[in-house]
């Protein structure tokens, strides 16, 4: 695939990130699993994933979140999501995942939100 | 460029059709065709997006499910503007059924998320979900899903 | 996606096929596909732009000149991914065949500022122009532009 | 047609600017001509042509566009062009438009062209 998916962490004050980039389909599994593997092992407890430099996301690239957010929740962690368009906003809304992951329009209003508790 | 009566003659003339093989990957050739003729019709952006990702997951389904992803089957998407509404057809070559409507009701978050159920199973809620109308057929020579969509909702 | 020597079998399967009503406007979902096909082939931006403008120049010539713009005669754009290239099929109906080479050299664009000539007649120039291989062929069964765009230039 | 040409005329310093908008190819035909005999109704002297709101234009467009170059040599005006993708602007070339009409990166480039003659 020309657009493979690439996931690339990122240390912030209050926040890990995990840019995003690519495809986020079946085929984005290892990256997205190795990078919050990774991010877990730093002990990081809040973790930012920034959807803004996906250019594709289907029903199996939204199971492989789902998973994230399974085992974020088992540990302990904060999942938060920014970088959504309008309409994978909708889709998660659409879920019910919004119910279950906080989704922020950018990365700052991420950060407010931990600050701000 | 889509107006007045179709009938049957004028509705296969009408059709856009598109051929791809069961490989995972091409169902971005589906949405792309999918997207350009909602764009002739007059769709606005945020229902071309709903457009995409109904047939990308459709697609992906037949590709998948259908036909088990052997590159040698291929699946047909098949596109009818008719003034107002466009509707959607996505062909398979399976040789199993869809399963019944109850087996594919809303799939538990909560249950995913407990691990009770696999993460994946969202494709035909999402579908569901997007379409004006959407309709199962099973028959001997495959699968065929069915959506459409009306220009004013 | 696309890897291996391609036999007949295995060449026929991995096509992709769009099938458009020859009416103006669709030559954009010819685009679309190609452009998808293009990306997962890993083709750089500029070259989809280059296979995007050819596709939709044949294809225009076939909606406008093969089959004279009567929409129940249908043009079929055939994609072949082969690793390192990627063969655009564009087929119409058309009993009219393509206009000699010699008759539709490089357009003079002096000729037109001028009056000398038409303004239009710029399609099969940009084709030639942008894509890596064009042959035309005229059958008994319609005109068909097939053009080859490498990946490596 | 969904995306219907449009063309809409703007007055600035030294250049009377034809935006043009939407799809241009054989449907841009009446939008283009009408916009360009206003603008020659006007005593218009300096003429640019802006593409930067065009999202698409083939063979059957540029033809039109090369109508209007006609008309404007005959008639004495300068037609500059801006808002061109690489891509068209490379078509443009090859076409050998380019050795006829000047091409610019901005508005304000092609200003600065007629300003300093
Ligand atoms: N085209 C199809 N042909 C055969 N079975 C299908 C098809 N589409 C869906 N199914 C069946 O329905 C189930 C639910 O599909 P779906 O909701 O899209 O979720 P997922 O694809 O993630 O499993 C699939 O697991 C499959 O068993
Ligand atoms: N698919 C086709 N079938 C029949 N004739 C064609 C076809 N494509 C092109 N031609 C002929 O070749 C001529 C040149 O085509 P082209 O260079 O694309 O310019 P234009 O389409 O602007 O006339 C056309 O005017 C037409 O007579």
């Amino acid at each position: 695939m020309a657009n493979e998916a690439r996931a690339t962490l990122r240390e912030t004050p209050l926040l890990t990130v995990i840019d995003l980039r690519g495809e986020v389909t079946t085929f984005a599994d290892d990256a997205i699993n190795s990078a919050y593997r990774q991010v877990s092992e730093r002990g990081a407890k809040n973790i930012l994933l920034n959807f803004s430099g996906v250019d594709h996301l289907n029903s199996a690239g939204i199971a492989i979140i789902i998973g994230v957010l399974t085992e974020t929740r088992k540990a302990d962690q904060c999942l938060l999501i920014t970088g959504l368009t309008p309409h994978y906003r909708k889709v998660f809304h659409i879920m019910g995942l919004a119910r279950y992951v906080p989704i922020f329009d950018s990365e700052d209003a991420a950060r407010q939100s931990i600050d701000s508790r | 460029m889509v107006s007045g009566k179709p009938t049957a003659k004028r509705r296969r003339n009408r059709t856009i059709e598109l051929g791809i093989p069961s490989d995972l990957g091409w169902e971005r050739a589906a949405m792309d065709v999918a997207a350009s003729v909602a764009r002739c019709m007059g769709f606005p952006a945020d229902r071309i997006e709903d457009i995409k990702t109904a047939v990308a997951e459709a697609t992906l389904n037949a590709i998948e499910h259908g036909n088990s992803l052997d590159a040698s089957q291929r699946v047909l998407i098949v596109l009818v503007p008719e003034g107002e509404k466009l509707e959607i057809n996505v062909r398979d070559r399976s040789s199993t059924p869809f399963p019944p409507a109850e087996a594919v009701g809303a799939p538990s978050l909560e249950d995913k998320l407990t691990g009770l159920s696999n993460t994946r199973g969202w494709g035909t809620f999402l579908i569901r979900s997007l379409v004006d109308e959407v309709e199962f057929t099973s028959t001997s020579e495959g699968n065929l899903v069915r959506m459409v969509i009306h220009l004013e909702p």
